[in-house]
């Protein structure tokens, strides 16, 4: 399916803001995503998978430019047509304990859309958000940490859910070694957890078997037992 | 109005476009984005005795036009496939084909043994690219005796249409196609992946967990039209060709190479609907050059 | 500083960047592009003793991501190479490699032998990959007992360095690399083109003059790398690894997976100065992850 | 090389002007061409062949969508970089007869250069050029004929050309069909000509030898020893 490209514009260090019109009948949960297929030629030959940041006038995606098909996303213009399909994966199973948001990097990006719900359904939630840097944040709520101190607390995010106990719920998601300490941080303090996770994709909606990860369940794929799943039954 | 039915063995098909095993999961999953009851064939993905787990990941990685996977033929099993995914097709108007692999020979047999008695299954394919173990790993698809063998037990328990999927990681395919004809198949498929593997040069190490794959996608479509040209000088049962094919361009291109059908495998990941797409490129393609049916086009780039 | 020399029998390169046979001309074309004396070594097309015409046009289309070719080693002939191609090499500053083939045993080993009294050749590259006349028209290069007979006749009449080109479109490259090294070879380089086919769907016949033809480009590097990655495993003697490097990462792939040296061929087409690039990059990869010899990254893939 | 797209308009029915900054130093000779990288990615692989219309403050080239990389040529805006080698190929071989320039569609633009070259040279050139229609017409001089009778003569170009005699030297370029009617009258009217031929190509300058056409002196390149060949030489 298509859609137009309403705002493509960059918002931190090459991250950049995509802003999508809804197409009619459009549904979805926090915690999904789209794939979208970056040009029409054969490379990049597979869809890109990107979280729905947010829908409500707009489809809002944030994306970091990483390789190939990121590089040519970016220069997407305003009324420009973007083929997509999704979207994909389950929302977020809604836990009833104090909420905790915690993401890093791009990694905040389906974060936003889940406290958007959450105030929507004036549910209290706590935002710990974690950049390399000053120039890598590209959100204006939430409790922020950077690696170099340029932009609040100095240090990794995962320092500032040191007091958290077991009466929290976290959901998180952001890069592999963050995740990891969060799980180790998580075992200690017993509070229980959602991580997001990524893989490499070519379908999106659980035909390839191509997207999976390993847990103590077995093999699952990220695109349909996910994109989020209980951190204790991950095997990294 | 152009006739693209085709017939296979006593087959009816719609059409000549299939689906790719592997490609296009159950079938039942690609319905949220149309009515599957319109292609000429479903084929499901590979289906062994017991439930397998794959291999581990990273499974998948892309590479210029085209992809590797090493899915390692994670599947749930006959005994889960019988009982819930096969009540589905019952209502499905199109023909369902089981690609099936073993580790040995026996396991093959089995498998086609049960799966004969049910009525929705339309056809087998035989996936012989898989290792055998009892030969030491190398593919039943390089060894022309092996197919031999191995398609006849199949045939002995079977009497369902028999289609072999064959490998193109071989000096001459077309041996191999004319192995499956000796042993009385219905028709081959080819051709199944490339083996290839890619690095990551920040790790050093084999990017796929398995380190290799198999290379699909647009990348390898001369190579499987090559493949289907020339086996098609050296056998008389019908080919299915695959590999590749991403438009109707392609996928008359197949047809005049031999193909008297063709499937869709990587393409339906990409675009979903592609192969609804494909059915009507091909249907144009024929309104175009006047040619009132699509079995008039098989094999014409040979004369 | 990082050390890019390598060495390979008794010649020395400075770096491991070769390029391919067929894509770079005589070599000295490419001097309007840049200093081809920075190159590791030139592999010049494909020399026959007597001058060949080639096959019909046309002989070229692009695929995705890769392109065919079917010239059918047109060449100038021995002669006229010596007499006009050689001496413009008295002044290079880079190893002159010659990539030879016959239709016959008997005229490889005439052609290795004359070859044998220039100094400006540095080594001998056999093309296997073409129709062996008296095998009725298989490539040599299929069987590893044809391979071992030319190989060993070849060195009893040429003590140059000499390295074997295999093709891929064989079931198990390593047998015949293996056969190279019992007859003596000093390395083989991999892999020559996949064999490959268009139809022209206006005209329904094969779009090359020659029908097929040999698929080279980014599409098919996964498949030259796999393959370089399974003989590494199982020959001692060196790999030049080539087929579809279009980058210095790609370069460094084929390192990992057990080249000593790469070569380059379809990207010098499309930007004629890659090789140089190719080498900044792999010295910028060496740099970034503080390795101080090139030599150190062979085959780490494997660890 | 890289040089700035300094406008790409479309001129006629699917065809655009596209005018490049001239390089330092860039010299050319009318009849050669250049080879353009379409994009930075692996499809489409090869260069394009383009001829060179003309160049004085501009280097102009017109071309036609085809395929694949004329198509994303189209998208090129003013101020984008664009990859070239090239010139490519021998400049057109000047007779001392009266002379002619013959072109069918696309084919015209290397003699928009030709007609400029010998303009400035005080050489008296006659002009016909024949299109499908008016609107494939991108020329505003010489005789034009149009296949449906939209402009000019209704017709084949080739008809123009009934009057020559041997006193006459064409210089032809256009589609196969058109070239071989042209050759079949040159042998009628004694007239001589040389044409310029299109083939498949990959390097542009002789070292692929993929671009090979059939002559009475065996094959040839047509890069190299082309694109234009004495009519009389070609094996069709
Ligand atoms: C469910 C999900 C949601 C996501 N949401 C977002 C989001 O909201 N915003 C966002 O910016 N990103 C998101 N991502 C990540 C995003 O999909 C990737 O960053 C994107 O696909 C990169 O594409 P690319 O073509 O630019 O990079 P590519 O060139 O495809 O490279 C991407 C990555 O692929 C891997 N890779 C590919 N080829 C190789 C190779 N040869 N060797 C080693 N590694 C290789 C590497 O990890 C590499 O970094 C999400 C991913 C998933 C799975
Ligand atoms: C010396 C020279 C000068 C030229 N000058 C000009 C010029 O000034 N202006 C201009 O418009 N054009 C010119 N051309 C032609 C131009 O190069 C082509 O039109 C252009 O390369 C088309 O590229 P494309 O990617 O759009 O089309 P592609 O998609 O590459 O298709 C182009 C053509 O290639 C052939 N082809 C490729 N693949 C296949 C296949 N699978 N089956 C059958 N046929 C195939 C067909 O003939 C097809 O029409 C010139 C060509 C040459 C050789
Ligand atoms: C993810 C994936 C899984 C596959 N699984 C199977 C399989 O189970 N059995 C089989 O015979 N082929 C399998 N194949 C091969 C395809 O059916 C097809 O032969 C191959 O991909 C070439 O076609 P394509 O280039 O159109 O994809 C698989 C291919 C892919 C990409
Ligand atoms: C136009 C062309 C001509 C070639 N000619 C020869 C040749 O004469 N001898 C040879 O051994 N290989 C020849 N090759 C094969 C290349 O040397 C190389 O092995 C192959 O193209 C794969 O590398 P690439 O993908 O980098 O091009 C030729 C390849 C091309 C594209
Ligand atoms: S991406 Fe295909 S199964 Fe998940
Ligand atoms: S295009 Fe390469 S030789 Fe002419």
């Amino acid at each position: 399916m298509k859609t137009i490209v309403l705002n493509n514009d960059q918002v931190a260090k090459d991250t950049y803001y995509l802003q999508l019109q809804v197409p009619e009948g459009f549904k979805y949960e926090p915690g999904q995503f789209l794939m979208l297929k970056i040009n029409k030629l054969n490379e990049p030959l597979l869809r890109r998978p990107f979280s729905i940041a947010k829908v409500d006038e707009t489809i809002d995606i944030y994306y970091k430019v990483i390789g190939l098909g990121t590089n040519i996303l970016k220069s997407y213009k305003k009324g420009d047509l973007i083929d997509f399909t999704g979207p994909f994966g389950n929302g977020f199973d809604l836990r009833n304990k104090r909420i905790v948001l915690c993401g890093g990097g791009i990694g905040v990006a389906p974060l936003i859309g889940l406290k958007y719900f959450l105030d929507s359904k004036n549910i209290t939630s706590h935002c710990f958000f974690g950049f390399n840097s000053k120039e890598d944040c590209f959100v204006d709520f939430g409790e922020i940490a950077t690696l170099d101190g340029s932009l609040g607390k100095k240090g990794s995010v995962v320092d500032l859910l040191e007091d958290l106990d077991n009466s929290f719920h976290v959901y998180a998601c952001g890069p592999k070694g963050m995740l990891k300490a969060l799980c180790e941080l998580a075992d200690r303090k017993g509070f229980s957890m959602d991580i997001s996770l990524e893989s490499n994709m070519a379908c999106g909606f659980g035909v390839c078997l191509g997207c999976s990860i390993n847990t103590i369940n077995g093999y699952k794929q990220v695109c349909k037992d996910g994109p989020a799943f209980n951190y204790t039954e991950i095997i990294w | 109005m152009v006739n693209l039915e085709v017939k296979l063995s006593n087959l009816r098909f719609k059409n000549p476009v299939l689906v790719a095993s592997g490609t296009f999961g159950w079938g039942i999953e690609y319905n949220r984005f149309f009515d599957i009851g319109l292609l000429g064939g479903v084929i499901v993905k590979g289906l062994s005795l017991n439930p397998r787990q794959g291999n581990p990941p990273p499974r998948i990685v892309e590479t210029p036009c085209g992809m590797l996977n090493s899915i390692g033929l994670q599947n749930i099993g006959l005994e889960k496939f019988v009982s819930e995914v096969l009540p589905q097709f019952d209502s499905i108007r199109t023909n369902l084909i089981v690609n099936i692999y073993g580790s040995e020979i026996g396991e093959f047999v089995e498998l086609a043994g049960r799966l004969n008695n049910y009525k929705q299954i339309a056809a087998l394919e035989i996936n012989v690219s898989c290792p055998n173990v009892k030969a030491g790993g190398a593919a039943f698809g390089k060894d022309p005796e092996v197919v031999f063998v191995l398609i006849s037990s199949i045939k002995k328990v079977c009497d369902k249409t028999i289609i072999v999927k064959l490998t193109p990681n071989v000096t001459d395919i077309a041996l191999i196609a004319q192995a499956a004809q000796s042993a009385k198949a219905d028709a081959v498929s080819l051709i199944n992946t490339l083996t290839g593997m890619i690095i990551d040069t920040k790790t050093k190490k084999p990017f796929l967990g398995n380190k290799f794959g198999g290379l699909s996608g647009p990348a390898i479509y001369p190579v499987g039209l090559k493949m289907v040209y020339e086996t098609y000088e050296k056998v008389n049962i019908p080919i299915i060709g695959v590999g590749g094919i991403y438009n109707a361009d392609v996928a008359v291109q197949y047809i005049l190479a031999g193909a008297s059908m063709i499937q869709i495998g990587t393409a339906n990941f990409v675009e979903p609907d592609i192969s609804l797409k494909i059915i009507e490129g091909i249907r144009r393609y024929l309104e175009d050059e006047e040619i009132d049916d699509v079995n008039k086009l098989v094999g014409l780039a040979h004369n």
